[in-house]
């Protein structure tokens, strides 16, 4: 428990930190806003159209490419730590268990998923 | 009340607050991050219930990875910045009823169970829950069938959504 | 116990005592000092990171044959306190349309993101902030956090570039976390534990000598996560101007870059911890805590080198390129790898220390081999299909 | 000590906040973000009797870790139909989704 109190702190003064420092910035910087100034910047040429761009599908699949070996790796870390006590048969399960993930990589691969297109 | 018991509190209405904005927000990426912030407190939550690996696991899987995967869904089913029309259905009010009457039925059911007031016992010293796990999900006794299968189930779910998401057959 | 020997309990113990003697309750002067401890670190960390930005440009003016900075003060030590007052004193800008709280919201995610990770580093056998038994997956869980700052950064800057440069930010480091996440478990494997500091203790032989394609495929996937060159392709300046971070000025803007500075500096840290021993040398750090303190920051910062040393000598490669990488290269191989030392750690069970060593030394050896000459051939068949098949030229006579 | 049942209402609430997203949406993508409350609002009941129970079992951390891969397998397959749909229909609303009907 009194671990988690450790982390609770790391994560206020974590916070705090950069909190006060962009407070600083806030309270010593100049503050004369105008349209020009808060214009989104895209090389010096007027903006046109949204930000709101359509974005490819690709990204969509890199995403759960990674979700899927995230909940794999989720599984395979007790594993991992018990394997020095555990015999060859563990050691076996892994391996099924790896191969099995590894053959849906090869199918997104194979079905050119993978490709920046 | 001790002052673990305040710090639940806290937590709880932490995350049921979030948890509220994220069905009632409007802009679907402000919801996925309210969905982030509840994860969070779930998260808390395991971490006071002394369940380390299921905690950091829950920030690793929840909002590293389906957190991310929500943005960019909405990201690519959405033309424009603006919400157009209600988030919500006209019959949002019997969708509110129905969760209160699951709510209070639950609650009723849960108050008659004998163990509902039980409280939980100090963790044995040396206890080291990872260890354990592991050997649960390995041993043949225990858990390794689940474990494969999970495989499994992930694999079809890889395959699965690559092939349902990118159809070559639509272009 | 002494000062010199164990100073975190001294000075936590002294503190409390004066706490408790100004009639304050037990438990909450405990947090209090906690507190203060945490505060402390952070504090130094914040003015190392400070010279951090001094390091960096005289290491990289070293690099390109320059000198860098050497105006203000001795060596120009002044210079990053002066680069500090300017970011303050810059005007704070929103762009219009951005989403207010989230854009705000990013840059200090971002540092706290980094800032976390120093709680589960062991900085001595005593020193340490949380002694937690999933050390390497924080790691991860902190990294997950960083990962979705900079798609707030992104999304809320209502720029197209910002966008663009997030995603392809995202996209990167989710692809590079598959090999970080699989090279963490060697370690985990090695010394039966996710602690850190049991793993510092089981490293007799540094990993890195059992696994040293473990240690190099943590360090490229270090660097793509850290979003540096060779993997820079986010802030591509020539396509992108800065990416995710382009419509953020002053210390909001400071504070993404300072982020990078010290994640830079905290993974040279953790590859130290990782795979050469961390505060161990020798037996040095049974003489003193501060002593050990000094062998794990001289270590890091030779991580920290290694890093620059990659970032300025490399080109910045097509994401095309760098995903194509990351998923039919080191992923595959990074399995291949734990396999690979899970079965020779279960045959080698028995083995004495040098066997062992031995074993898992070849094994890696072997299996670097192996995907060296797989990737080899296929690129001459992706060429070949490219150019066409060159038939050697003869020699005529 | 916080007793068992603050938790297990803690959880119920959860679950009722789910399902009221899950009834009240439009859009597809907003009724998979009830889901995962609800998912989690599972998973905390799992994680908290195991806590409550005997530690040394566990059953409850198991059932929690595969909660994991079961929500990661739904909004994988959940998300990729939504883009799917979105392709071929251009919506996402729930309400106009109404092929099977006919």
């Amino acid at each position: 428990m009194s671990e988690w109190l450790y982390i609770a702190l790391f994560i206020v003064v974590g916070l705090i930190i950069p909190i006060g420092a962009i407070g600083a910035g806030f309270i010593f910087g100049p503050k004369k806003p105008n349209p020009i100034k808060e214009s989104t910047y895209e090389c010096g040429i007027e903006t046109v159209g949204d930000a709101w761009i359509q974005f490819k599908s690709q990204y969509y699949i890199f995403a759960l490419v990674f979700l899927v070996f995230d909940v794999e790796a989720v599984f395979l870390f007790p594993w991992a730590v018990k394997l020095g006590q555990l015999g060859l048969y563990a050691v076996v399960e892994g391996i099924i268990f790896v191969t099995i993930l590894v053959v849906g990589l090869v199918y997104t691969w194979r079905k050119g998923m993978l490709e920046w297109v | 009340m001790t002052a673990q018991q305040i710090i639940f509190m806290i937590v709880a209405a932490y995350t049921l607050g979030s948890a509220l904005m994220v069905v009632t927000t409007r802009n679907l990426v402000h919801a996925a991050l309210w969905l982030v912030s509840t994860l969070f407190g779930v998260a808390v939550a395991y971490a006071l219930l002394n369940a380390n690996f299921i905690a950091v696991v829950q920030v690793v899987v929840y909002i590293g990875a389906i957190a991310i995967l929500f943005i960019f869904a909405v990201m690519l089913t959405r033309k424009d910045m603006r919400d157009s029309g209600p988030q919500m259905n006209r019959n949002w009010w019997a969708g509110a009823i129905v969760a209160v009457l699951v709510f209070a039925g639950l609650a009723f059911l849960l108050s008659g169970w004998s163990g509902f007031q039980n409280t939980a016992a100090e963790l044995p010293a040396e206890f080291d829950a990872i260890s354990l796990l592991g050997e649960a999900l390995t041993s043949p006794q225990a858990f390794v069938l689940p474990f494969e299968v999970a495989s499994v189930l992930l694999l079809a779910a890889l395959v699965g959504a690559v092939y349902v998401a990118f159809n070559p057959t639509k272009k | 116990m002494s000062f010199w020997n164990d100073p975190l309990k001294v000075a936590a113990d002294w503190l409390e005592g004066v706490f408790t003697g100004w009639g304050m309750d037990a438990v909450l002067s405990h947090v209090l000092v906690a507190f203060l401890g945490v505060f402390l670190l952070i504090a130094l960390l914040m003015v190392l990171d400070i010279f951090l930005v001094w390091i960096e440009r005289k290491v990289v003016a070293r690099f390109q044959d320059r000198i860098g900075p050497n105006r203000l003060g001795p060596f120009g030590l002044i210079q990053p306190f002066a680069d500090i007052i300017k970011l303050i004193i810059k005007e704070d800008t929103t762009p219009s349309g951005a989403d207010k709280v989230v854009y705000n919201l990013a840059p200090i995610l971002s540092m706290m993101s980094v800032l976390i990770l120093w709680a589960v580093v062991p900085l001595a056998p005593v020193v340490l902030g949380v002694d937690l038994n999933v050390g390497a997956l924080f790691l991860i869980a902190a990294g997950a956090i960083g990962t979705l700052s900079i798609i707030m950064a992104g999304w809320s800057s209502n720029n197209k570039f910002a966008m663009i440069g997030g995603f392809r930010q995202v996209a990167v480091m989710v692809s590079f976390e598959i090999p970080m996440l699989t090279m963490l478990m060697i370690p985990t494997i090695y010394a039966g534990s996710m602690n850190m500091n049991a793993i510092i203790g089981a490293q007799d032989v540094w990993f890195f000598i059992l696994s040293p394609l473990g240690a190099l495929i943590f360090l490229i996937a270090a660097i793509a996560e850290l979003g540096r060159a060779p993997f820079d392709l986010a802030e591509g300046e020539s396509e992108l101007v800065s990416g995710f971070n382009i419509e953020y000025s002053g210390m909001k803007f400071g504070m993404f870059y300072a982020g990078e500075l010290l994640h830079a500096f905290t993974f040279g840290g953790f590859w130290a911890i990782l795979f050469f021993g961390g505060y161990r040398f020798f037996g040095l750090e049974q003489v003193s805590p501060f002593l050990a303190i000094l062998i794990l920051i001289i270590k890091a910062m030779l991580g920290y080198w290694v890093i620059m040393w990659v970032k300025y000598t490399m080109m910045r490669i097509r994401i095309d390129q760098m995903l194509g990488f990351n998923w039919k290269f080191l992923t595959p191989l990074a399995f291949a790898l734990l396999l690979v030392t899970a079965l020779m750690n279960a045959l080698l069970a028995d083995a004495p220390t040098w066997l062992y060593a031995l074993g898992m030394f070849l094994a890696n050896v072997v299996t670097g081999w192996i995907a060296l000459e797989i990737a080899r051939s296929a690129t001459r068949k992706e060429r070949e299909q490219v150019e066409g098949i060159k038939t050697p030229v003869e020699a005529h006579h | 000590m916080v007793p068992l049942s603050w938790y297990l209402m803690f959880a119920a609430a959860l679950f009722s906040i789910g399902l009221f997203g899950v009834l009240v949406r439009r859009n597809a993508v907003a009724i998979l973000l009830g889901v995962e409350l609800m998912l989690n609002a599972v998973n905390i009941n799992l994680v908290a009797f195991w806590r409550y129970g005997d530690v040394t079992a566990m059953a409850g951390q198991v059932f929690a870790v595969i909660v994991f891969a079961v929500a990661a397998a739904e909004v994988a397959v959940g998300l990729a139909l939504v883009i799917s749909v979105y392709r071929r229909r251009n919506t996402v609303i729930a309400d106009e989704l109404d092929m099977l009907k006919w």
